[in-house]
């Protein structure tokens, strides 16, 4: 089944009446990478298995162009899916699960061959291609059920935390192959993931969730630097999250306050003086400064490689996170100070909704 | 895993009950073997002397080769139609919940609870009327009736057991209904339908009511000649009824045998996940 | 094998005359429930051979009698009817008739069966149960006798009250099947009433008192009542039961088999009356009068001397011809063999000396062996 | 199209699709070859020769020789499955496992030989049992010569010798099922168990029984079923008038000893509804058990 | 089972003859956390079986104190385990799963209540304590797991990547949480996991594996500044490792170069004048200056939040991995240096062993 836009329309999916995904509206163009994101049980999973047609939907429709999507089964829709618990076949070599696809599709032997062997080197299991899923690894079963999906090079490949389990040098290879593949065979993806960097690196465009609902929809760069409210912040590592109230008001441009606490930010929504906003910033945007700037005192300093993370609290109590090259002790009075355009501030009661 | 000195105690009960019943079972068995092979056999440890006669009397009574081959037909259709009948029908009473579940639950419990004694003759009849009793076709068509339900009943936890996941990954490589049984569930229930076949087979050779109610001439089972020899108005020597029921049981065995050649017979207690050791 | 079913007799005629011969040579299925065959199989192999222009094959099938109405009502209501002849006890022929399965071949053709008019007296008796519908092949007067080994029964008793006071002298040491699975476990039954002098021998209900009480006497010192006549020989055998009920056939057969050793005896009790008993050649309803015509020719062939001779068989239903004049003499030599050496010169006088009683009717007899069951059988809580 | 595809999905959402489809053969088989043939005995069943529809079973239940002959079956069935189920369960956990070596070897011989009497048949069983545990029997004769019983112990021919045979017969049956039941539960679990401090008596009680109960239930119902239709050893080596007149014998006798169809098909319709009480009330319980996928995550 | 010090002796498991884990020795001391780093299948979840007592060890043993412990069956050790794949039981609700591990322990039922619930808040299922864990998502399954391993307070918690499943900002409060609960409790923590950072900040000792054998032990700091050879280097980061010729050496300061690039660094273990090396460094420790330093042209820039990756080559074909605030542009000319404690030569043939 291919298709040049695949338009999810209100896709609702409840489970014993309590919501899972609710009102999805969205249209994939064809050879798009969409990364869904969201915090643990935000329904990414439910996503895609109504994409897939493994649950079928409460409300709502999928159509591939002019066609409906969501009565077919999932075998005749011909999509390709990495799931979050791999559901290899227990009782197939590595080999025949990933030929299994192929197979079913009922290609030549030679060409059955071929493919499964590059899949088999795509995800560098050569070794243990005749083992069966029991005898292997967490990181190899994972990687299997990548090769199990792309190697059918499906219209739309979706995949469900497909490099979790991989360590991080492994998982940067196979991030540059699956986008390589991606481009190269023109296929559409959709892509659940935890991993914001993993998102903004490889996806065209982001779809946030929460609690079932959609909370933004926009490109890595806008997400990472225009989240729509409090929650997407959270999310995308607006680490520091402080409650202050708008005191002075120029264009998006707000004093924030609270006590000693005083800063300038953008807001991201309209507000109004007086408001209690909450404010995002994230830890990497915070710099440490000789003055003229928020004090507070180091608590804690965690050691992170080149940098290092701090948590310091103000006068006030307020608790802020920021990272740094230099490592400040704990017990050190520091400045901290940040760039306005990094400064935003969410109304405080923004609903659920986008 | 190892188990810890705790468990001792527990094991020997188990195995020595194990044993115990075992030396009875070979003592019952033997009996029989013995007493089949005897020549006379009184107040003794051992019959006074031997003899093979009891079998070839046997053997030519019943013309018992033909009886044989009819019984290893008859129960190789009857396993077979009733897997191949019975499974899909457990996937579906395992998996999916609909209206009427239960009635239907209920009415592939019927056949299994009800003696023959209420629907046999009827179901002669049926079966005389539309003109295949009388041939190995009805006496497959009748042992059917309770082996369907039964492969639906034993099969049903069996298929409750694993993981749907695994056959959703399989539609999304593409497998149809078809292909999910054959490429994914066959394998993967093969314990369960190696024991439900070997119990539908010993059932089926065992199956005396049905089988003698639509059997013709040519399509008598072993069973019947085994009754007959057993209770049978007329005079029979006890070494020939055992000598049948040695018989019987040899066939049984031999079934049973190339059944688990047929399948791995490790797969009798084979799992999907490895145990560790 | 399981092709398409033919239809057999679909268009064949079932109703109206029986021809002479069929129109052409026919198969003929023939069912035993009776194991009559051991006796008259080589009489109907040597008649296939003899006439192939009206029996082309015989198949032969074995069944336990109980099971025969269910089959044959089965067919009969498909209007399928594949057994042609049946050879059947008195159970499974007063069974066939009360639930309507036979043809009636008498009077008709009685003219075709010649041999009829030189039954025995037994044998015209017990043919008098068959009605209409069942011809006598084979005949013997039974029972009852008592079995026992004189090693360890010096002295066997010989009368009712004798055996009544062996039993209570020896608890366990006698021993009877139970009547409804064992043939000579109910010849004792329908003996003891002419035994014990019961006001109507023929009426288990209400004229059996003295054989009730008896039994009920007995099953004091009785432990157990195996469920066939094969166990009771067993068990005499290998001397857990010293004295047990016989019959002529379970007698002689048995010892020639080797399952009962050799040098066991008989005993008869004084006053006894032979309670007969008799196989019978049924045709069900729905056989095709080809066929019937087929089978009328048989039987007029197994009811000559000649062929009745072979009824002698090893002593299995001794002496089991059912029409005169047919001397042991006339008999193939093993079955002259075998009974030279296991039977015994006494059965000619018991025979000549005792009443002959035909066996119960079919109803009387489950009542009889209802009441059994309850009262004796049933009564019984052993540990 | 868009109509069908609407009542399509309003079908599916009540659980109806072409799924469904999978049924019909043996739905279709069963409703042709038995329901028919099932009426009408049920049908013949109120068609007694006197005393109206219910005449048949008036009688039965009017006359203690027959009513009892529900609680002597049940009396040897329900303890016989009970057995057979409790003894299959700790063998076949027992033997289950897929191991290399000498143990596996020793352990699938001995599954093996399990397994084995289920092809003796009830004739060789009872033949069996008569000769070996019958007065002059091995089982005596050992027992006699060692000094154990100065008589020969009545083991058949009564209660114990049905019982005995339905052991015989059932234990196979029961053992083979739970077994296989048994190699369909991830042994991961029980590992996780082992972590969190169950012992191997709680691992089973608390992980794996609860996970192979609903096998339990079905195999327990089998085999009671089984056990419940005992016939040809209740006659052979039972006490079949007394101790064991089994419902089956008195189905037995009124359709092959009196003739009286009604009666026997009565008494069959008695014997179903029995069966049915007792699997109803196992499989209401199993209803309230979780039945489901027995793997714990991922993998 | 308490203990001092847990004391691993040349634990070996071999998977049908072939090595799953060598002779891997290591002291534990009581309270301590260890980290075990290395790339998929190196060995890491068969030492936490080793450990664990869910595989017998084909080598070796394991001491707690003067107690031999690999004799011992699992459920005798007393340590908590969280399962890779997580092995719920799945028969019993999340609240039944967490309660499991107190009830065999026979503890008064309100305290298995109490314990329990505060587990469940702990990892924020209050909501979905009564669910099976088929109805749960997969975070929400492997916080089950977590839950049901630590509410145990065992002496030895094993983790075998716990919060792989996790989105970034729930991870961060678990990894917290973990840490909050080790110190709190004093336990003893030994963790798998395939996130470097996660790994560098809960760990007090890091072991790196490869194919069973340990590369190095060393303390986070340790390992990231000196790894033992390339293979750590390459698994903790070390994204450039470029094969150079020793030319100068001065102590352990070596100038190595190959065509253009020339660059100064240090030499981890004894190298001569003419070694072929590999030399690691960091993509985060290059930078870009604005002249005489390596030259390079820019190829591939991905955008990864404040900063961007960037991919460079150098006239000779070499390619570089660098992490920049600034944005070059594809095609651009840049230059890029480094500093010589930062850059590793190693030798090219060293082996396998630590
Ligand atoms: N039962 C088994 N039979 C054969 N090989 C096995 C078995 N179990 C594990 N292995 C192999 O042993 C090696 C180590 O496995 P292990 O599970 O310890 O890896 P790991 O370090 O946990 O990897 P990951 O990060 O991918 O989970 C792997 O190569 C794996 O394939
Ligand atoms: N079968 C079910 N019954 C009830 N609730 C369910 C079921 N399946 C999922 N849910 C609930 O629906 C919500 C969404 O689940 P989903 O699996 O889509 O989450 P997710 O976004 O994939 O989370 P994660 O990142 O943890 O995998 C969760 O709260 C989950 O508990
Ligand atoms: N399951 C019942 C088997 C019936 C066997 N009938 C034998 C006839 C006994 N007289
Ligand atoms: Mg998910
Ligand atoms: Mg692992």
């Amino acid at each position: 089944m291919s298709f040049d836009k695949l338009r999810l329309d209100g896709v609702t999916r409840r489970f014993a009446g309590r919501p899972g995904l609710v009102d999805l509206t969205l249209t994939i163009e064809r050879g798009e990478f969409i990364a869904l994101l969201g915090p643990s049980g935000c329904g990414k999973s439910t996503a895609l298995n109504c994409l897939a047609g493994l649950l079928p939907l409460s409300v709502g429709s999928i159509w591939a162009d002019d066609t409906r999507l969501d009565t077919l089964p999932p075998e005749r829709r011909g999509f390709g899916m990495v799931f979050q618990n791999y559901a290899l076949f227990p009782h197939m070599s590595v080999r025949r699960n990933i030929a299994f696809g192929l197979q079913m599709r009922r290609l030549p032997r030679a060409e059955v061959r071929r493919r499964t062997d590059e899949a088999i080197t795509l995800v560098q299991l050569e070794e243990h291609a005749a083992k069966l899923p029991g005898q292997l690894s967490g990181g190899q079963q994972q990687r299997v059920a990548i090769a199990r999906a792309v190697v059918l090079e499906p219209a739309l490949v979706l995949m469900d935390e497909p490099l979790s389990n991989l360590d991080a040098k492994l998982r940067l290879e196979m991030r540059t192959e699956l986008r390589r593949l991606h481009q190269s065979l023109g296929l559409t993806t959709v892509y659940v993931t935890h991993d914001q960097e993993e998102a903004l690196s490889l996806a065209d465009r982001l779809v946030v969730l929460r609690d079932g609902r959609v909370q933004q929809i926009g490109t890595p760069e806008q997400l990472h630097t225009r989240p729509a409210n409090r929650h997407v912040a959270d999310f995308m590592g607006y680490r520091n999250l402080l409650p202050l109230t708008v005191t002075e008001k120029v264009g998006d441009r707000v004093v924030l306050a609270r006590g000693d606490l005083r800063l300038i930010g953008t807001a991201v929504a309209p507000v109004d003086l007086g408001d209690e906003v909450t404010v995002g910033i994230r830890p990497e945007d915070l710099r440490l400064v000789d003055a003229d700037a928020i004090p507070a005192t180091v608590e804690v300093v965690e050691y992170q490689g080149r940098e290092v993370a701090v948590e310091a609290r103000t006068a006030d109590g307020v608790r802020l996170h920021l990272r740094t090259p230099d490592r400040p002790a704990p017990g050190h009075k520091i400045h901290v100070a940040a760039d306005p355009d990094r400064v935003l501030a969410f109304p405080t009661d923004d609903g659920a909704g986008g | 895993m190892r188990r810890g000195l705790v468990a001792r105690p527990a094991a020997w009960l188990v195995w020595g009950l194990v044993a115990f019943f075992f030396v009875n079972l070979a003592g019952v068995i033997g009996s029989v073997v013995v007493s089949s092979f005897g020549t006379r056999w009184f107040d003794t440890w051992l019959p006074q002397g031997w003899t093979g006669g009891w079998y070839a009397q046997a053997w030519q009574e019943f013309g018992l080769l033909s009886v044989l081959l009819v019984t290893v037909q008859v129960s190789a259709l009857v396993v077979g139609i009733s897997v191949l009948i019975g499974v899909p029908a457990a996937y579906v009473l395992a998996r999916r919940s609909f209206p009427g579940r239960r009635l239907l639950y209920l009415l592939f419990l019927l056949p299994i609870l009800m003696p023959p004694i209420t629907y046999g003759i009827p179901l002669a009849t049926v079966l005389y009327k539309y003109g295949f009793a009388g041939h190995v076709s009805g006496v497959v068509l009748a042992n059917l009736v309770p082996s369907v339900p039964f492969v639906i009943l034993t099969m049903t936890p069996f298929i409750e057991q694993i993981d749907p996941a695994i056959e959703r990954a399989a539609r999304m490589c593409g497998a149809g209904t078809r292909q999910i049984f054959t490429r994914i569930l066959a394998p993967l229930l093969v314990p369960g339908l190696l024991a439900a076949s070997i119990l539908v087979l010993v059932r089926t050779v065992g199956m005396f009511e049905l089988t003698f109610l639509t059997a013709g001439p040519d399509s008598q089972t072993l069973v019947v000649a085994l009754y007959y020899s057993m209770s049978a108005a007329g005079i029979r020597a006890q070494q020939s009824v055992d000598a049948m029921a040695v018989i019987y049981t040899t066939m049984m065995l031999v079934l049973l045998v190339v059944a688990l050649r047929f399948v791995n017979p490790t797969q009798l207690v084979a799992r999907v996940k490895e145990d560790v050791e | 094998a399981c092709g398409a079913p033919d239809s057999p007799g679909g268009s064949a005629r079932t109703g109206g005359p029986v021809p002479e011969k069929p129109g052409a040579p026919v198969t003929l299925n023939v069912l035993d429930v009776a194991g009559n065959l051991q006796l008259t199989q080589t009489m109907i192999d040597e008649f296939v051979r003899r006439h192939p222009d009206i029996v082309s094959r015989v198949t032969y099938s074995k069944s336990p009698a109980p099971e025969l109405v269910g089959k044959v009502k089965a067919q009969q209501n498909a209007n399928r009817v594949d057994i042609d002849l049946v050879l059947t006890g008195v159970d499974g022929l007063a069974a066939g008739i009360d639930q309507a399965l036979w043809t009636p071949l008498l009077p008709t053709y009685a003219g075709r069966l010649p041999g009829m008019a030189s039954y025995l007296p037994g044998a015209a008796a017990m043919q008098k149960l068959a009605g209409d519908f069942g011809v006598t092949v084979t005949y013997y007067p039974s029972g009852p006798l008592l079995e026992y080994l004189p090693s360890k029964v010096p002295n066997p008793p010989t009368s009712a009250q004798g055996l009544l006071d062996y039993a209570r002298a020896n608890p366990g040491a006698v021993q009877y099947a139970r009547p409804s699975n064992s043939g000579p476990g109910r010849t004792f039954l329908m003996g003891l009433p002419y035994l014990l002098d019961d006001s109507d021998p023929k009426d288990p209900v209400n004229g059996w008192e003295k054989t009730w009480a008896y039994l009920r006497e007995l099953d004091k010192h009785v432990r157990l009542y195996p469920s066939g006549t094969g166990e009771t020989m067993k068990n005499l055998a290998n001397g857990s039961a010293k004295i047990i009920v016989t019959t002529t056939g379970w007698d002689i057969n048995p010892r020639a088999l080797g399952t009962v050793p050799k040098d066991a005896k008989v005993a008869a009790l004084d006053g006894f009356h032979w309670v007969t008993d008799a196989h019978y050649a049924v045709v069900p309803k729905g056989v095709s009068t080809d066929k019937q015509a087929a089978v009328l020719a048989l039987l007029n062939w197994m009811l000559t001397p000649e062929q009745q001779a072979r009824a002698y068989d090893k002593g299995y239903f001794y002496p089991g011809p059912a029409v005169r004049d047919v001397p042991l003499s006339m008999a193939p030599a093993d079955s002259r063999a075998a009974i030279e050496e296991y039977g015994r010169p006494e059965y000619e006088r018991l025979i000549a000396d005792h009443p002959l009683e035909v066996p119960l009717d079919a109803k009387a007899l489950v009542a009889a062996f209802d009441r059994w069951d309850r009262e004796i059988g049933g009564g019984k809580v052993t540990q | 199209m868009s109509g069908r595809t609407a009542l399509r999905h309003r079908l599916a959402e009540r659980g109806i699709d072409r799924q469904l489809l999978l049924l019909a053969p043996a739905a279709a088989f069963v409703a042709v070859l038995f329901i028919y043939p099932f009426l009408y005995g049920v049908g013949l069943s109120l068609q007694p020769a006197r005393g109206g529809p219910l005449g048949a079973y008036r009688q039965f239940f009017a006359d203690p020789y027959q009513r009892d002959t529900v609680l002597t079956t049940l009396g040897l069935a329900l303890p016989a499955a009970l057995l057979n189920v409790a003894a299959s369960v700790p063998i076949a956990y027992r033997m289950r496992g897929h191991r290399s070596g000498w143990r596996s070897r020793g352990k699938r011989l001995l599954t093996t030989v399990l397994v084995v009497p289920i092809t003796l048949g009830t004739v060789l069983t009872a033949q069996g049992l008569l000769n070996f545990l019958g007065p002059t029997g091995w089982f005596n004769r050992i027992l006699l010569a060692t000094g154990l019983v100065d008589a020969p112990l009545r083991l058949t021919n009564n209660y114990w010798g049905v019982f005995f045979s339905l052991v015989i017969t059932g234990f196979p049956f029961a053992f083979l099922l739970v077994l296989s039941y048994l190699s369909g539960i991830d042994p991961t679990l029980e590992r996780a168990a082992a972590t969190l401090g169950a012992g191997g008596a709680q691992r089973f009680r608390r992980i794996t029984l609860p996970l192979l109960a609903p096998g339990l239930a079905t195999t327990f119902c089998l085999t009671f079923v089984l056990a419940f239709s005992v016939f040809p050893s209740a006659v052979l080596v039972g006490d079949p008038a007394g101790q064991t007149r089994v419902i089956s014998i008195a189905a037995y006798d009124a359709a092959y000893v009196r003739y009286d169809y009604p009666m026997a098909a009565a008494i069959a319709v008695i014997m179903g509804v029995v069966e049915l009480a007792v699997i109803a009330a196992v499989l209401g319980w199993r209803s309230l058990l979780y039945t489901g996928s027995t793997s714990g995550g991922k993998g």
